[in-house]
């Protein structure tokens, strides 16, 4: 479905990405976990087209689209929930989610909105306030929650669990599962590694731009570095 | 009595003139957060590009048209030309890039067209209207209609439009509104045409009566902006309500109080309602969480 | 001895009553804990306390003085101040600036002093920025002090606002969410950090969702659901209160979810 | 080589004044060098559109007198323009020929200032006795509050009880606005108004007469030489202006002049040299520049190119005719010119005729 | 270190301001200095106000109108000599922005722009309408300053182009100096942190209000002695001064040097300065020419000449 190869990526000449080899299955739920700076949100916009690349590739579904314009890659299939939420402050909830779903006029753009608005009752009883008046996880689960709008079959996950109360996040990581028997494939950034890893069917570990560790989700989770440098167990 | 009927009528007329500008301000404003201080300038393209075409025989309506597309197209060519390459500037910068813009067109036209002050004849005659003991204009009557039109226009695309939405969305954040699919650079495009096509339109409703020369801009884009502050920034209903405010502050100031100081009410007022309301008196208040 | 006293504090947005008679305390050396489910109003609540929003009801009291309706500003003079959910960065300083600006109290003298670049300006200005750089290496920042502060990672800029939050040697501290996009690794640094301040007699207010970090660190714990506040107490009452357990924790709701059995895994480990 | 300098307003708010008056220059320059010069010497001209800002006009002086070396002046479109090179042209002794209204120009006299138009308080002068003979003596006033029309406004204030004239209801408009009704209509109520006076330029009187007419006012309205060209009547419309009078010179009736006229020669070479080259009527603003260029060059005929024998030329000069009227300069009179020179126009069917 | 950077931006100001003359071949290129150093001075108040503490305005030419009518007016009016008036003007622009500041800078972004314009248009009118005080649209003369006849006596002869580019290139060294102090100061520190974050500048006890404050008042004073100096040396004013265009185009010089730098702010005076300058050879295409240049300025370096030169050089990119 996805396949990164080689790929480096520069903040003007600083270079954070290093040649980052990556791939995610039809289907799969991969997770990529490492320490602060090591350059996963910086992949996960070279992926959803927001940063640019300076050298190596990135196919989706077949297709190159290394050089696809950001707006051109959700009409592939490609949605991204961006760290920091990036959600639009001035309009309202529902405005929020009906943009996610911009690409689409049909029927069913309602009933993904109903289907959001269950998924996370409290969006449904904000659907009019101004969505910059959201709380902080309010505003995550908008964020996801627009993302899924966009009926993507590949959904980049950036930290979804931040800020979210336990239940929550617990919820968050079923609904991800969920995705699964939807056919979505999901590539999954995630402080909370074990959390993560638990639901993935494989991982990879970045450090300073580069995939150091790459694995089985299940054999990540009992590797004891990754126990001591990400779980702190 | 008709005196006040008078002030009222003249308010209106004038009025209209600045919502009209104001109007203009907003689709650009609600597309990319940037006060298109050109704005003015495509009041005076429309204005001029119909007076010479006109003179060169085309019928009025016609000349008309031609300047609103025309015009439409240069709004196009600057947001392609000088917008879009100036791509993650901040704010100001492209602020800086429409009043280059504006005294290049200004330039532009001194040389396209000439120096000198024109108007075309009115759409329906100069028989004023009486009123109540006071009298109007019949172009003062299609340039409040063409204000309401053109703000009954932009409110239901705000409102009830997806594109609309879009448009709002990118100014918001441009980022996000590429993740969902929005080509952030045609709604630049779309934004830049409709507003200089509304401006266009402006210039050709107003010309027959406030004149037109090579640099009317500067003065129009000033009060549209004090009008579209005081009504609010991107907010149609701002637009038409601060521009219609505004003149009849004016007009009354001059027919009560004193016409040598009439502008600077107008402001004092706009300084009062903004101490009250700091968004203008229906701008939207960004609601921002720390 | 309270240092910090909050009574019936509430405020509405709208028809929404976001929190609602809202009272608790904290003394010097204690870290008190307000959790509570997605839009129970904790930072609404911060928000008051730190002055950043006027409440509709209550008081807050500093040292035994009604602080309510007192500017952040002032609040921070006062020794009070805070960190952010959303991030509150100076993204055109660099990270030393950014810290420094934290010692603004410390540093400022007279303006003119300031437009004339007098000698006791200038020494000032030395001092903080040693200690500015103290500060940063103990947050591992020290590297990056000349990086201007927008381009750091998430994580980075988190540990940045609260020693900025430091700089100015605060007695109260507010932290919401600190260990928001760190991992547990990282969390557990941030974990030891607050408990070294509390230790040194500052009090310390904490909103965060990280359970393991609440339970091991706190004094005291506030729970709030729907503005209101449902449960308050000890780590080990609150975290057998059912209503909190319904409410937040949710450990009956799925006892087998990831997200518990890391609770559940971290607590122990 | 001679140089002559100029700074005009081809450009900004004075624009219409500045721009005939820039090409009017060009146009001269280019004919007298055509034929050979001053003394078979070439004029070089440089020539800057200072666009209306004092502050560039005094720059651009300072650049022709510093710079480019000129050894007369010509310009200054407006009064605060005019004021600004004349500190240059006073401080570094350089003839200065100002194309500006303003009375404080040359009152008093400086040593190296003249100027063409007639001042705002002879038009006024001209105006209030066409109105007493017409038995109109109480006015309302609306003025333009730029700088022509506020100096006008001053000046016919000054002088309004010397011809017998009251000035009952004084109203003022800004230069860019676009609808006067408001102020018409209080002086249109003000009791006993007879007639309405409107100094000013630019698009300003053309509305208030079509304001005038739009309201139904039936008032006398008189304009001032700041319109008097073939333009205002076009903008203004026919039937609104009609009956209009103002203070203007023979270049506007180049067709009806006499043949005996004095004026007649200079006045029609003028036009149909100007008409012919740019595609544009003349105006009066243009006719004070050429004026202005006829009194340099003729000095600089007798004087040569020092500047100090230009200013003593052209301060003797007397009984050159332009298209303003006849100059006569003396020690205590650097315009040189007298009421007789203003014609009272009025527009009628469309057209200029003489009002008497 | 960072107050090496200092004293190196304020040699190089000093230096050009030095050595520049050795170029000059005529009499005029000093009014032209004289003019950049004065339209710079009050674009470095401008970097204070709008590059520091991130506060717009669109009505700093008022402050120039007071500062340019204190000398034209004072000595007239309250017998004080001119360069007594200039300190006259800097008061009483002070005064005043201290007291319209307090509520205007409440407002925020463009509300902010439209209330200093509204400002900036009711001294303009003020000059305009009070004929009777001000000499009304058509301006009024300003008394000499006498220092240059003064100096004459004392054996310094100047002429007055050279005097003038004297005086206003050591004013613009001051005001460069001021500023870059402030840059290094807690106000100066105090302003950009509110330029970044309000609510965070609070919180470590900055009183926003009166920052904001601070930097409005100082960049009025700025423009407030560049009005008296342009007054001084022109010895005529008219309310040209205090016009919205004059605002504009100082927001623009601003702007298109670097509005956070005041070295680049100063490079953007002397650009626009120049521009109309060099320009003349292109005549009718004045205005045409001029537009594009602005517009090409912020497509290649849209953070301004100097800093996104300075960047380019780091090698950071945008
Ligand atoms: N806008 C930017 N400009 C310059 N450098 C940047 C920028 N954004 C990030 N960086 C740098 O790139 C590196 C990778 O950052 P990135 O945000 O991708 O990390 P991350 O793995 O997502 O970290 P976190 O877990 O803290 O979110 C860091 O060293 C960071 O300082
Ligand atoms: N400015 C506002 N306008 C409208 N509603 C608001 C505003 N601020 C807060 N609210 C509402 O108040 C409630 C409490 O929000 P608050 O941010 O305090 O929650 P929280 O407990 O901090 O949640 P989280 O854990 O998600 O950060 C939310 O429902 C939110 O929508
Ligand atoms: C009508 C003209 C004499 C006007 C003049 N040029 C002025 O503005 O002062
Ligand atoms: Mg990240
Ligand atoms: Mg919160």
């Amino acid at each position: 479905m996805l396949t990164v190869e080689k790929l480096h990526s520069a903040y003007g000449r600083i270079e954070v990405l290093h040649g980052i080899d990556l791939q995610v299955k039809s289907g799969e739920i991969v997770t990529v976990v490492g320490a602060n700076g090591a350059g996963k949100t910086t992949l996960l916009k070279c992926l959803s087209g927001t940063q640019p690349v300076t050298s190596g590739q990135i196919d989706f579904r077949g297709e190159v689209i290394t050089a696809v314009p950001a707006f051109k890659r959700l009409e592939r299939g490609l949605a991204q929930s961006p760290e920091g939420r990036q959600i639009f402050t001035n309009l309202s909830v529902e405005e929020n989610l009906r943009l996610g779903a911009f690409l689409f006029s049909d029927d069913r753009v309602d009933a993904d909105m109903q289907d959001a608005f269950t998924m996370f009752p409290i969006l449904k009883e904000k659907r009019n306030l101004m969505a910059g008046g959201l709380s902080g996880g309010q505003q995550q689960m908008l964020a996801i929650a627009r993302a899924l709008m966009g009926r993507p079959h590949c959904l980049l996950l950036d930290e979804p669990s931040m800020g979210l109360a336990p239940l929550l996040v617990a919820q968050i990581f079923e609904v991800v599962e969920s995705l699964k028997a939807r056919d979505v494939t999901v590539l999954l950034v995630e402080q909370n590694a074990f959390g993560a890893l638990k639901i993935a069917d494989r991982g990879y570990v970045m450090e300073t731009g580069q995939v150091t560790m790459s694995g089985p989700a299940s054999e990540l989770i009992a590797d004891p570095r990754i126990r001591e440098a990400y779980l702190g167990i | 009595m008709d005196a006040l009927m008078q002030f009222l009528l003249s308010g209106m007329t004038v009025g209209a003139v600045y919502a009209l500008v104001a109007l203009g301000f907003t689709i650009i404003y609600n597309a990319s957060d940037v006060v298109n201080f050109a704005q003015g300038e495509f009041v005076m393209l429309g204005g001029m590009t119909t007076v010479f075409a006109h003179a060169a025989g085309l019928p009025l309506p016609l000349a008309a048209v031609i300047a609103i597309a025309l015009t439409a197209l240069v709004g196009v060519a600057l947001n392609k030309l000088a917008i879009e390459p100036a791509r993650g500037a901040p704010v100001v910068s492209l602020i800086i890039i429409t009043i280059g813009a504006s005294i290049f067109i200004r330039g532009a036209a001194q040389l396209v067209f000439d120096k000198q002050l024109h108007r075309f004849p009115s759409f329906s005659g100069d028989e004023p209207i009486r009123l109540l003991g006071a009298a109007i204009l019949p172009q003062s009557l299609w340039v409040v209609g063409g204000a309401f039109a053109v703000f009954f226009g932009l409110w239901a695309f705000f409102t009830k439009t997806l594109t609309g939405k879009a448009v709002l969305a990118t100014a918001n954040n441009r980022l996000a509104a590429q993740l969902v699919g929005i080509n952030t650079g045609w709604v630049m495009t779309l934004s830049f045409s409709l507003s200089a096509a509304i401006g266009a339109l402006a210039g050709v409703l107003v010309t027959p009566i406030t004149l037109v020369a090579y640099d009317v801009g500067v003065g129009l884009a000033l009060k549209g902006f004090a009008a579209a502050m005081l009504g609010g920034m991107g907010n149609p209903k701002g637009a038409l309500v601060g521009g219609i405010l505004l003149g009849l502050l004016e007009a009354m100031t001059a027919g009560y109080l004193s016409s040598q100081y009439k502008d600077a009410v107008a402001f004092i007022v706009i300084l009062a309602v903004l101490f009250a309301m700091p968004q203008g008196l229906f701008g939207a208040k960004h609601t921002e969480r720390v | 001895m309270t240092l910090l006293q909050i009574e019936g504090l509430g405020i509405s947005f709208g028809g929404l009553r976001a929190v609602n008679d809202v009272g608790f305390s904290a003394k010097p050396g204690e870290v008190v804990s307000v959790i509570g489910p997605n839009g129970a109003g904790k930072t609404t609540l911060f928000n008051m306390i730190s002055g950043v929003y006027l409440p509709n009801t209550g008081r807050v009291l500093l040292d035994g003085q009604d602080v309510t309706r007192f500017e952040s500003h002032r609040l921070a003079r006062k020794g009070l101040t805070r960190t952010f959910q959303n991030l509150q960065i100076f993204q055109d300083m660099t990270v030393l600036e950014n810290v420094i600006v934290g010692f603004h109290l410390a540093e400022r003298g007279h303006l003119l002093a300031d437009i004339l670049s007098l000698p006791s300006t200038k020494r000032r200005a030395r001092e903080v920025r040693t200690k500015a750089m103290d500060l940063l290496k103990r947050v591992r920042l020290d590297k990056a002090a000349d990086q201007v502060a927008g381009n750091l990672s998430y994580g980075s800029l988190k540990r940045l606002e609260i020693v900025r939050a430091l700089a100015m040697e605060p007695r109260v501290l507010l932290l919401d969410e600190p260990a928001a996009g760190c991992n547990a690794v990282e969390t557990e640094e941030i974990d030891s950090f607050i408990a070294e301040l509390a230790a040194s007699g500052i009090a310390i207010l904490l909103v965060e969702h990280d359970m393991k970090m609440v339970m091991r660190i706190s004094n005291h714990i506030v729970v709030l659901d729907h503005g209101e506040k449902i449960a308050e107490g000890s780590p080990e009452e609150v975290s057998k209160n059912p209503e909190v357990i319904s409410a937040y924790l949710g450990a009956e709701a799925g006892q087998d979810t990831p997200s518990v059995e890391r609770e559940v895994a971290n607590a122990d480990g | 080589e001679i140089r002559l300098g100029a700074s005009v307003s081809a450009t900004g708010p004075a624009a219409f004044l500045g721009d005939p008056e820039a090409k009017t220059i060009e146009m001269l320059v280019e004919q007298v060098n055509e034929a050979g010069g001053i003394n078979g010497e070439k004029i070089e001209l440089f020539l800057y559109d200072d666009g209306g800002d004092p502050n560039k006009a005094r720059t651009f002086a300072t650049r022709l007198v510093e710079d480019d070396e000129v050894v007369a002046i010509i310009g200054g479109s407006t009064t605060g323009t005019t004021m600004s090179i004349i500190s240059v042209a006073e401080d570094e002794e350089i003839p200065f020929i100002s194309l500006a209204g303003a009375i404080q120009i040359i009152d008093p006299v400086r040593d190296y200032v003249f100027k063409t138009p007639h001042t705002d308080r002879m038009a006024c002068a001209k105006i209030f006795t066409d109105m007493a003979a017409r038995e109109l003596t109480k006015i309302g006033m609306i003025s333009g509050t730029d700088g022509f029309g506020a100096s006008m406004q001053a000046q016919c204030h000054d002088i309004a009880a010397e011809h017998g004239i009251e000035v009952i209801a004084d109203e003022t408009y800004g230069p860019q606005d676009a609808d006067m009704t408001p102020q018409l209509t209080k002086i249109s109520k003000t009791e006993g108004v007879q007639a309405i006076l409107n100094p000013g330029f630019g698009q300003g009187p053309a509305i208030v007469t079509r304001n005038k007419a739009q309201l139904g006012i039936n008032l006398p309205l008189y304009q001032s030489h700041g319109v008097a060209s073939d333009g205002f009547i076009k903008l203004a419309g026919a039937e609104a202006s009609e009956g209009v009078r103002l203070p203007g010179t023979a270049l506007l009736i180049a067709d009806i002049l006499p043949d005996g006229d004095p004026q007649k020669d200079v006045v029609t070479s003028y036009k149909s040299a100007f008409e012919g080259k740019y595609e544009q009527k003349v105006s009066t603003f243009g006719g004070y520049a050429n004026d202005a260029f006829l009194l340099m060059t003729s000095a600089m005929a007798k004087a040569g190119s020092d500047a100090e024998a230009i200013r003593n030329a052209l301060e003797d000069t007397s009984g050159l005719v332009g298209t303003t009227g006849t100059y006569s300069f003396s020690a205590n009179d650097h315009l040189g010119l007298d009421l007789s020179a203003f014609r009272m126009l009025e527009i009628r069917d469309g057209g200029w005729a003489l009002a008497e | 270190m960072k107050s090496n950077l200092k004293w190196i931006q304020l040699a190089i100001v000093f230096v050009l301001i030095i050595a520049l003359p050795a170029f000059f071949p005529s009499g005029y290129y000093y009014r032209v200095g004289a003019l950049i150093f004065v339209n710079a001075l009050s674009v470095v108040g401008l970097v204070i106000l709008i590059g520091y503490a991130g506060q717009i305005s669109l009505g700093h030419a008022g402050f120039a109108g007071i500062g340019a009518y204190a000398c034209a007016l004072g000595p007239d009016y309250v017998g004080l000599h001119p360069a007594f008036s200039v300190i006259l003007g800097a008061v009483v622009s002070a005064g005043m922005a201290a007291l319209i500041g307090k509520p205007i800078l409440r407002l925020k972004g463009y509300y902010l722009a439209v209330a200093t314009l509204g400002f900036g248009i009711l001294v303009s009118m003020v000059l305009t309408n009070e004929r009777a005080l001000t000499g009304g649209p058509d301006g009024t003369a300003v008394a000499k300053l006498g220092l240059r006849s003064w100096l004459k006596d004392a054996g310094i002869k100047l002429s007055s182009g050279e005097f003038w580019y004297l005086v206003c290139g050591a004013v613009l060294l001051i005001g460069v100096w001021i500023a870059l102090n402030l840059f290094h100061s807690a106000t100066g520190r105090a302003m950009r942190a509110l330029h970044g974050s309000e609510v965070a500048a609070r919180t470590v006890g900055i009183d926003v209000a009166q920052v904001k404050l601070q930097a409005f008042v100082i960049s009025a004073v700025y423009a407030s002695v560049a009005g008296s100096l342009l007054a001084l040396q022109n010895k005529f004013i008219t309310p040209d001064v205090a016009g919205f265009m004059h605002s504009i185009e100082m927001v623009t010089m601003a702007v298109l040097g670097g509005v956070n730098s005041v070295l680049g702010a100063t490079l953007g005076a002397a650009i626009l300065t120049l521009l109309p300058q060099v320009l003349t050879i292109f005549a009718e295409y004045e205005q045409l020419v001029m537009g594009l240049v602005m517009i090409l300025v912020m497509i290649f370096l849209p953070k301004g000449l100097l800093p996104s030169i300075a960047a380019r050089l780091r090698g950071r990119g945008e």
